[in-house]
C-alpha cells in the first residue's frame, strides 16, 4: 500500500509540475489571473461601486457574497452535521443527574480563572472590533467570528463544559446560527422584494431615504457579516461542545 | 417574479432548511411537512423555469446584478440540459421526502429536524451545482452537497456507517480538492471563474497550454473520484449501503448523477468540445475504461448477497455507461448520456426505494431474503419490476431509449467494445433481476411438484404492505420511468436543443475521426 | 402500388381491449364467474374491432395511427395491412376459444392463482396484437419484449422447480437472443435509416441505405435469430423446456401467440424491412432457407423419438416454424403467401392438437403416447379432433393444411430449388411418421382386449364440456379452412401485390 | 553547472518556487492521506494538502511590490469616523515596505480614481481562500466527528485494526 500510494502520489506531483513551464512567474503583476480584467475591477472599482476600500470584504460580500452565502451554510452543515453524527439523547434515569465532581471552581486553577475572566472580554471586544472593521482593514463576519467562538471556547476550555453550557445553552447556540443565515439571506431577498436581483444591495437605499445606493452596499455588507458571525461564532463552539464531551454535552475534557 | 426562478429554487430549500431547524427544534412534527412543501415549490419552480428555457433560450441570471463585465459577479446560466436535470434532482428530492413520512414516527433519537435540515441542504447544493455558472461556485456546492452526505451517511444505525463515511469523506475530499485545483489551474491561466468567459480564453489561446491540459486531467480525476468511476469506486458501496433508506434514495441517484453531469458540464461549456475532442487518441481512452468499469461493475453486481450492495456496484456501471456515452465523441453518445443522468437518476431511485420498503416491512437485507415477496408484497414488487424492467432496457422505459441512443452513438463512433459491453451488461441485468423474480416468484424452495399447491394457500401473507407514503413515491418513480420513456423523443429535442446551441459536436466530423481512432 | 392509407385509432382499441380487461378482473378477483365473463367480453370486443376492420383492408386500404413520438423519429405507430390483419384474425379469434378452454381446464384441475393467470393472458393478448399490428420496428420490438415478459408468469404458473428451470430456459433463450442479437440489428437500422422512422414498407425501408455483403447477411442472421419466439435451431429448446406450462398457455401462446409472433417478427424483416426485391438482389436468404430446412428435417426427427404428447408436439411445432421461415426465405410469391396462409392453418390444427392433449390429461391425467393406445374409444370427440389436426398439420385434405403447404412446395418449385422440395416432402412424411400413429392406436389399439370392447357412448370419459366444445370448434375450422381459405389468401395476396 | 542547467533552474524552480513548495506540501499530504494507517493522521494529510492548495491560490495572486488589497483611502465624507485609525494603520504598512503607493496619506477622494491595479496584489483568490479555508474547518470538523464515532465503535483509531474487527464481525453473525 504505501508503495502504492508513493507512486500515485510521485505521478500526481509529476503531472501538477508538468505545467510548471506555463505558469506565470512569482509576483509576475501581469499575468493571466492578475492581470484580468475582473481582477483589475475589483481593484479600480470598487470603491467607486460601494465606497468599500477593503477589496477582499467588497468581493467576498458583494461581488462574489452568492459564494459567501453558501459558505455560511457550509458552516451551518458543519455544525448540524456534527451534531447529527455525535450528538447522543441525555439519558435521564432518575431526573436530576449527579453532581459532576468538578464543579465550576473546583479542581480549576484560580489563575486560569482569573485569567480567563480578564481576557475573555477583551476578546469578544475585539471580536466584534474586527466584524465592524472589516470595510477597512483585514477581517470581517468569518474572522471576528471565529475570534468570538474563541471566547466562548476559551471559557468552556477554562471554567468546564457545563458552566459555558448554562450560559451558551445548545437549544440557543443552534438557534443564533440558523439565525445568523437568515439574516444573510433576508438581505437578498430583501433586494428581491424590491424587484431587484437576489443579494443585489444597491436597490437597498430605497428603504432608507437618505442612503445612496453605494451606502446601502456597505452597510448590507457590514450586515451580512454580522450575520456570517452570528453563524461561525455559534458553531465554532457547537463543534467545540461536541467534539470535546463526544456529543454529551456533559463534563467536557 | 419569472425571472427569479433560478435563485427561487435555491431559495426555497435554504428557507425551508432554515425553517425546519428554527421551529423543528419546538416541534419536529413539522419538519416533514415544511420539507415537503419546500420541496414541491422548488420541482414547481424547476417547472417554471423548464418552461422559460423552452420558451425563451437559455437563462442567464446574475447575482448581486454584476452582469458587466462578465466574471466580476456570479452567473447562474441554465440550458435545457440544466434545467431538466435541475427538475429531475427536485423531484428525485420530493419523492424521497414523501418516503421519508414514517422516519418522522419512527425516530427516537430527537435528530429529525437535523436529518432535514441536512436532507434539504443537500438538495439545494446539488440544485446550485446544477444551475452555477460559476467554476468556483460550483466547488463550494459541490461541498455543501458532499458535506451534507457525509453527514447523512454517518447517521445510519450500522456500526460500518461511520468507516463507510469516513472513508467518503477522505475519498470526496481528495476529489474536490482536485476539483479545486484544477479550478486553480484554469483561473491562473485565464484569470477568470466564469464557465463561458474561462471557454472562451481557452479559445483565445495561441497553441496548446500545458496547464489547460493539467487543470483539465484534475477537474476530470476529481469528478470521476466523485462519480465513482471505475478504478475510484471504492468508497461507493459501503457508503451507499450501510446508511438509512432515505438517505441512500436520495444519495444514491442524485450524487453520482450530478458527477456525470458536472463532468459534462465541464465538456460542453467550460472547456468545449472542440478542445476536450481535438485530441482523440486520450479521450479514446476513456471510452476503454468506461467499457471495463461497465464490465466490471457488472460482474461485481452479480458476485453480491447483499441487495443493496448489488445497487451499488449497479451503479458503478451505469457511470461507465454515461462516461462512456460522453467521451466517444458523438453527438448521440453525448444525448444518450444526457438523458440517462435523468433517466438512471429514476431507475436507482426505484431500486433503492424499493429496496427501502423490503427493508423496513420485512428486514430484508440479503437477495435470498425475498422469497415469496410477490405474494407478501404484491404491490411493492409492481413498483420494483417496472425499475427492473427499466434496467435491463426493455422499451418503453427509459433505460431502453437512453441504452438506444448510446449504443446509437457507440455504432457510429465505432466503439464496437462500448456497445459490446452495454449489451453484456443489458443481459447481466436480465439475469440479476430475474434471479430477484424468480426468488420472489417461486420462494428459495419450490416444491418438486406441482401437485402440492393447487388449492389457494392457507397460510395468510406474514408481511403487511407497505405504508401508502412509501408506495406512492414508488408508483411516482415508476410512472416517470415510463413517461421518461415514451416521451423521450421530446426530451431528446430539448437535450439537442442546448446541443446545437453550442454547436459543439458535429456528427460527420466526428464520425471520421472516431473511424481512424 | 401506394395503398391508400387511413387515419383510425380502431386498431389501437383492438390492442387496448384486452388490456382494459385487466383492471375490473383484478377487482373482481374472488367472484369467478364474472372474471371469466370479462374474458370473453374482452375476447369478443377485441374480435369485433378487428373484424371491423376487414372491409377496408380486403379493399387494399392501409389503416394508421400514430400514438406517441418515442424518438425524434420513431414514433409508436399501429398500421394494419394485409400480413397484420391475417395474424390478427387469427390471434383474437382463438383467443376466445382458448379462454373457454382454459375456464375448463383450470377449474377442472382446481389451479391456483387463476386470477393471475388470466391477468396475464389478456396482457399476452395485447402484446400480440400490438405485434400484429406495429407499423415501424421499434413499436414491434416494443410489443416483442413485452410479450416475453408477460407470458413469463404464464410458463412458470406452477411455481415448482421444474416451471422455474423451463422459465429460466424460457427467459434466458428469448430475452437473450433478442437483447443479444435483435436490439443490435435494430439501433443498427436505426443508425442507418432513422430518417425512414423504421417504417415497414413493401420496399424495405433498408433498400437504399448502402448496405450490402457481409453486412447485410449478418444483420439478417441478427434479426432471424434474434426473433428467437421462432423457435428457429440452434435457438429452439426453449419451447420444449416451456411445455412446463398448463396446457391452455401451451396451446394459446406456444402454438399460436408466441411461436407465431416470432415467424411473424420474421416475415415482418423479410417483407417490411429488407424488401423482398432487395433481398433478391443480396442473394443471401438462402442462408436462412437451409438452416430452416435443417430445422424442418432435425425437429421432425426428434420429435419421432419424443413419448411425452406435448413434447413431441413441441418439435412438431419447431418444425413447422421452420416451414414458414423456409418459405417466406424463398422469396417467391407463392412461397411467401403459403408462408403467411401457413402460419394461419398451422395455428388452427396445432392448437386443436394442444387443447385434445390437455383435454385428456385433464379426463385421465395421461401425458404419454404409450398410455393412450385404445383412448380413443373412451374419448372419441377429443381424438376425432386429434385426427383431423393432425391432418391439418401434416397438409392432407380435408384440412386447410393442403393449401398453404400447396403453396409452399409449389413456390420451392418456382424458387427453382429442387432440393428444398425434397425437404418438403420429406418432412411431411415424417409428421405424418409422428402424428398419425397416435389417432391410430388409440382407436384401434394393439392389445386385443382392448380393441374388442364394443363401443357405446355411455363409457366414454370426456372431459369437461369447456374442454372438449373448442376443440371440436378449432377442428371444425381447420376444415372450413380447406373449403373456404379464400379470405385469408386474399389478405396474404395483398402483400405480395405490393411487394411485386 | 552550465548556462543551460542554470537556466532551466530559474525557469523552473525559482520562478515558480512558490508552486513548487505548495506542490511538494500537497504531495504530503495526499501521501499521508493515502497510506498512513493512523485516522487522525490521515485527517493532518488532509489538513496539510488543503492548506498546501490555498498557498497555491494566494501565492498565484501575487504582485511583485503591490500591497494588501485594501485600498489608500480616507476621505469618503461617510466614513470620516472610521478613516482616522483604519488610514493610519495601513498607511504606515504601505509606506514602510514600498514606495509604489502615490497618494499621500490625505488623499481626496476623487483620486480613487487614479488606482493602479499593479499597486495591489489581486483580492480575488484571497476571497476564494477564505472559502477554502471554511470548507476546510467544516470538513475537518464532521471527519473528526466521524472518526470519534469509529473509536467509540471498534476501540481503535488504526485502519487496520478497525478491518479486523469488521472481519471478525462478518464472521460472527
Amino acid at each position: 500500500m504505501k508503495w502504492i500510494g508513493l507512486i500515485a502520489v510521485i505521478f500526481t506531483g509529476g503531472l501538477l509540475l508538468s505545467a510548471m513551464d506555463d505558469f506565470p512567474n512569482w509576483g509576475d503583476a501581469h499575468s493571466p489571473a492578475n492581470s484580468s480584467p475582473v481582477s483589475q475591477y475589483y481593484i479600480e472599482q470598487t470603491m467607486t461601486d460601494s465606497g468599500v476600500p477593503n477589496m477582499v470584504t467588497a468581493v467576498l460580500a458583494d461581488y462574489r457574497g452568492y459564494d459567501t452565502m453558501f459558505e455560511t451554510v457550509v458552516v451551518l452543515i458543519a455544525g448540524i452535521a456534527i451534531m447529527a453524527i455525535l450528538r447522543v439523547a441525555k439519558q435521564v434515569p432518575g431526573g436530576a443527574k449527579p453532581t459532576p465532581a468538578h464543579e465550576v471552581g473546583d479542581q480549576h486553577d484560580i489563575i486560569i480563572g482569573t485569567t480567563c475572566r480578564l481576557l475573555i472580554p477583551v476578546l469578544q471586544l475585539f471580536a466584534l472590533y474586527v466584524i465592524a472593521h472589516g470595510h477597512h482593514s483585514p477581517g470581517g463576519g468569518f474572522q471576528g467570528g471565529v475570534i468570538l467562538g474563541a471566547s466562548f471556547i476559551l471559557a468552556a476550555i477554562a471554567k468546564g463544559l457545563d458552566p459555558a453550557l448554562q450560559r451558551l445553552p445548545e437549544k440557543r447556540y443552534v438557534k443564533l446560527a440558523f439565525v445568523g443565515v437568515v439574516i444573510y439571506v433576508s438581505f437578498g431577498v430583501a433586494c428581491l422584494i424590491l424587484g431587484e436581483n437576489f443579494l443585489d444591495y444597491g436597490v437597498l437605499h430605497e428603504l432608507l431615504p437618505t442612503m445612496s445606493a453605494e451606502e446601502a452596499r456597505s452597510h448590507s455588507m457590514l450586515g451580512v457579516e454580522i450575520g456570517v458571525a452570528f453563524t461561525v461564532s455559534m458553531i465554532m463552539f457547537a463543534i467545540y461542545a461536541n467534539l470535546a464531551s463526544k456529543g454529551e454535552l456533559e463534563g467536557g475534557l | 417574479m419569472a425571472e427569479q426562478y433560478p435563485i427561487l429554487v435555491l431559495l426555497v430549500l435554504l428557507f425551508g432548511a432554515l425553517l425546519v431547524g428554527l421551529s423543528g427544534m419546538a416541534d419536529r412534527r413539522v419538519c416533514f411537512p415544511l420539507t415537503v412543501t419546500a420541496l414541491g415549490l422548488a420541482v414547481a419552480v424547476s417547472i417554471g423555469i423548464l418552461q422559460r428555457v423552452m420558451d425563451g433560450g437559455v437563462i442567464r441570471y446574475f447575482v448581486g446584478g454584476w452582469s458587466r463585465p462578465v466574471g466580476i459577479g456570479i452567473e447562474l446560466r441554465i440550458d435545457t440540459i440544466n434545467a431538466l436535470v435541475l427538475l429531475t434532482v427536485t423531484t428525485v428530492g420530493l419523492l424521497t421526502a414523501i418516503f421519508s413520512f414514517r422516519r418522522v414516527r419512527d425516530d427516537k433519537t430527537e435528530k429529525t429536524p437535523l436529518f432535514y435540515v441536512l436532507y434539504l441542504l443537500l438538495i439545494m447544493g446539488l440544485s446550485g451545482m446544477v444551475i452555477t455558472g460559476d467554476a468556483f461556485n460550483l466547488y463550494v456546492l459541490l461541498e455543501v452537497s458532499s458535506l451534507t452526505s457525509y453527514a447523512l451517511i454517518a447517521m445510519g444505525k450500522s456500526k460500518r456507517a461511520a468507516t463507510a463515511a469516513f472513508s467518503y469523506i477522505i475519498m470526496g475530499t481528495i476529489g474536490a480538492s482536485f476539483y479545486l485545483l484544477g479550478v486553480g489551474y484554469l483561473y491562473l491561466r485565464t484569470g477568470t471563474l466564469n464557465m463561458m468567459e474561462i471557454h472562451q480564453a481557452i479559445l483565445a489561446l495561441d497553441g496548446p497550454s500545458s496547464t489547460i491540459v493539467v487543470a483539465f486531467v484534475l477537474i476530470i480525476v476529481g469528478l470521476m473520484i466523485k462519480m465513482a468511476f471505475f478504478p475510484l469506486f471504492g468508497w461507493l458501496p459501503n457508503a451507499y449501503s450501510y446508511c438509512p433508506s432515505s438517505t441512500s434514495c436520495v444519495v444514491a441517484p442524485l450524487m453520482t448523477k450530478v458527477g456525470v453531469y458536472v463532468m459534462v458540464r465541464m465538456m460542453l461549456t467550460v472547456f468545449g468540445t472542440e478542445w476536450v475532442f481535438s485530441n482523440l487518441q486520450y479521450t479514446q481512452w476513456l471510452v476503454g475504461m468506461a467499457v471495463v468499469a461497465i464490465l466490471a461493475g457488472s460482474v461485481m453486481a452479480l458476485a453480491q448477497v447483499e441487495l443493496k450492495k448489488m445497487f451499488c456496484y449497479l451503479i458503478v456501471a451505469e457511470v461507465g455507461y454515461m462516461v462512456g456515452g460522453a467521451w466517444m465523441a458523438n453527438h448521440w453518445g453525448m444525448v444518450g448520456t444526457i438523458y440517462h443522468i435523468m433517466g438512471d437518476a429514476f431507475m436507482t431511485l426505484c431500486m433503492f426505494l424499493a429496496a427501502g420498503i423490503f427493508l423496513k416491512q420485512a428486514g430484508v437485507v440479503r437477495i435470498d431474503q425475498l422469497d415469496g415477496m410477490f405474494r407478501k408484497m404484491p404491490w411493492t414488487m409492481a413498483g420494483f419490476v417496472v425499475g427492473a424492467l427499466a434496467m435491463i432496457g426493455i422499451p418503453p422505459t427509459c433505460g431502453f431509449f437512453s441504452k438506444l441512443y448510446l449504443i446509437r452513438g457507440g455504432m457510429e463512433s465505432g466503439h464496437w467494445f462500448y456497445v459490446g459491453a452495454l449489451l453484456i451488461s443489458s443481459l447481466v441485468n436480465a439475469v440479476l433481476f430475474f434471479r430477484i423474480f424468480e426468488i420472489a416468484y417461486f420462494g428459495k424452495n419450490p416444491a418438486e411438484g406441482h401437485a402440492a399447491h393447487h388449492e389457494e394457500p392457507s397460510v395468510q401473507p406474514v408481511i403487511k404492505e407497505a405504508h401508502p407514503s412509501s408506495l406512492i413515491p414508488l408508483y411516482l418513480t415508476a410512472a416517470i420511468i415510463l413517461l421518461l420513456g415514451l416521451f423521450n423523443g421530446q426530451i431528446v429535442e430539448l437535450i439537442e436543443h442546448s446541443l446545437n446551441g453550442v454547436q459543439v459536436i458535429g456528427t460527420e466530423i466526428l464520425v471520421e475521426k472516431g473511424g481512424q481512432g | 402500388m401506394i395503398p391508400e392509407v387511413i387515419q383510425t385509432y380502431t386498431p389501437l382499441w383492438a390492442c387496448l381491449s384486452a388490456l382494459a380487461a385487466v383492471v375490473p378482473m383484478l377487482i373482481l378477483r374472488r367472484e369467478t364467474a364474472l372474471r371469466e365473463g370479462i374474458t370473453f367480453l374482452a375476447g369478443f370486443v377485441m374480435l369485433g374491432f378487428v373484424i371491423s376492420m376487414v372491409p377496408e383492408v380486403l379493399a387494399g386500404k392501409v389503416l394508421e395511427c400514430t400514438l406517441v413520438q418515442l424518438t425524434a423519429d420513431v414514433p409508436i405507430k399501429f398500421r394494419v395491412d394485409g400480413l397484420g390483419m391475417l395474424f390478427a384474425l387469427v390471434a383474437s379469434s382463438l383467443w376466445i376459444v382458448t379462454s373457454l378452454y382454459s375456464v375448463g381446464y383450470m377449474r377442472g384441475l382446481k389451479e391456483h392463482s387463476q386470477t393471475r393467470f388470466f391477468v396475464f393472458f389478456a396482457v399476452s393478448l395485447t402484446a400480440t396484437m400490438g405485434v400484429a399490428f406495429a407499423g415501424n420496428l421499434l413499436t414491434l420490438y416494443l410489443f416483442y419484449e413485452m410479450l416475453s415478459l408477460a407470458t413469463w408468469p404464464l410458463v412458470t404458473h406452477h411455481q415448482d422447480k421444474e416451471a422455474r428451470g423451463g422459465g429460466r430456459k424460457y427467459l434466458t433463450y428469448l430475452l437473450g437472443t433478442s437483447v443479444g442479437f435483435a436490439l443490435p440489428a435494430l439501433i443498427f437500422c436505426y443508425v442507418k435509416a432513422s430518417a425512414t422512422g423504421l417504417e415497414f414498407s413493401a420496399a424495405g425501408f433498408l433498400a437504399g441505405t448502402g448496405i450490402e455483403g457481409t453486412a447485410a447477411l449478418v444483420l439478417l442472421l441478427l434479426f432471424t435469430f434474434g426473433f428467437s419466439k421462432a423457435g428457429l435451431m440452434p435457438f429452439h429448446s426453449w419451447l420444449p423446456g416451456a411445455m412446463v406450462a398448463p396446457t391452455p398457455v401451451s396451446a394459446l401462446l406456444h402454438a399460436v401467440a408466441v411461436v407465431k409472433v416470432g415467424v411473424f417478427c420474421i416475415i415482418r424483416v423479410f417483407t417490411g424491412v429488407f424488401g423482398l426485391e432487395f433481398l433478391k438482389e443480396l442473394d443471401i436468404a438462402i442462408v436462412i432457407s437451409w438452416v430452416a430446412a435443417f430445422t424442418v428435417i432435425t425437429s421432425s426427427l426428434i420429435a419421432l423419438t419424443q413419448d411425452n404428447l406435448k413434447r413431441r408436439l413441441a418439435f412438431s411445432t419447431i418444425g413447422q416454424l421452420a416451414y414458414i421461415i423456409l418459405g417466406v426465405s424463398l422469396l417467391e410469391d407463392r412461397a411467401v403467401m403459403g408462408s403467411m396462409t401457413h402460419i394461419a392453418m398451422h395455428a388452427v390444427g396445432k392448437i386443436t392438437l394442444f387443447m385434445c392433449a390437455g383435454a385428456i390429461f385433464v379426463a385421465t391425467g395421461k401425458k404419454y403416447v404409450s398410455q393412450m393406445d385404445g383412448l380413443g374409444r373412451k374419448m372419441p370427440l377429443t381424438f376425432a379432433a386429434f385426427t383431423i389436426g393432425a391432418l391439418s398439420v401434416i397438409g392432407l385434405p380435408p384440412t386447410g393444411g393442403l393449401i398453404s403447404k400447396f403453396y409452399l412446395v409449389t413456390g420451392a418449385m418456382d424458387a427453382n430449388q429442387p432440393w428444398l422440395v425434397t425437404v418438403f416432402l420429406v418432412s411431411t412424411l415424417l409428421n405424418a411418421a409422428y402424428l398419425l400413429p397416435i389417432g391410430y392406436r388409440a382407436f384401434f389399439p394393439k392389445d386385443r382386449q382392448l380393441s374388442s370392447q364394443p363401443f357405446s357412448w355411455k363409457s366414454t370419459v370426456e372431459a369437461p364440456w369447456a374442454c372438449v366444445l373448442p376443440l371440436c370448434v378449432t377442428s371444425c375450422l381447420a376444415m372450413l379452412l380447406f373449403v373456404k381459405p379464400q379470405l385469408l389468401l386474399k389478405l396474404a395476396s395483398l402483400m405480395v401485390s405490393d411487394a411485386g | 553547472m552550465s548556462v543551460m542547467g542554470s537556466f532551466i533552474i530559474s525557469q523552473y524552480v525559482l520562478d515558480h518556487f512558490n508552486f513548487w513548495v505548495a506542490v511538494i506540501l500537497m504531495m504530503i499530504g495526499l501521501y499521508a492521506m493515502i497510506t498512513k494507517n493512523n485516522l487522525i493522521k490521515k485527517l493532518i494529510g488532509m489538513s496539510i494538502f488543503q492548506t498546501a492548495i490555498i498557498l497555491f491560490y494566494v501565492s498565484a495572486g501575487v504582485k511583485e511590490g503591490a500591497t494588501i488589497p485594501i485600498l489608500e483611502h480616507h476621505a469618503a465624507e461617510t466614513e470620516q469616523v472610521a478613516a482616522g485609525d483604519a488610514g493610519a494603520e495601513h498607511g504606515s504598512v504601505v509606506g514602510a515596505d514600498h514606495d509604489v503607493s502615490k497618494s499621500s496619506e490625505k488623499a481626496p477622494a476623487h483620486e480613487v480614481h487614479e488606482i493602479n491595479p499593479d499597486d495591489y496584489s489581486n483580492p480575488l483568490p484571497h476571497v476564494l481562500m477564505l472559502t477554502a479555508i471554511v470548507v476546510g474547518v467544516a470538513t475537518l470538523g464532521v471527519a473528526l466527528a466521524v472518526a470519534q464515532v469509529i473509536y467509540k465503535n471498534y476501540g481503535t483509531l488504526e485502519e487496520d485494526e478497525i478491518l479486523a474487527k469488521i472481519k471478525a464481525a462478518e464472521n460472527d453473525g
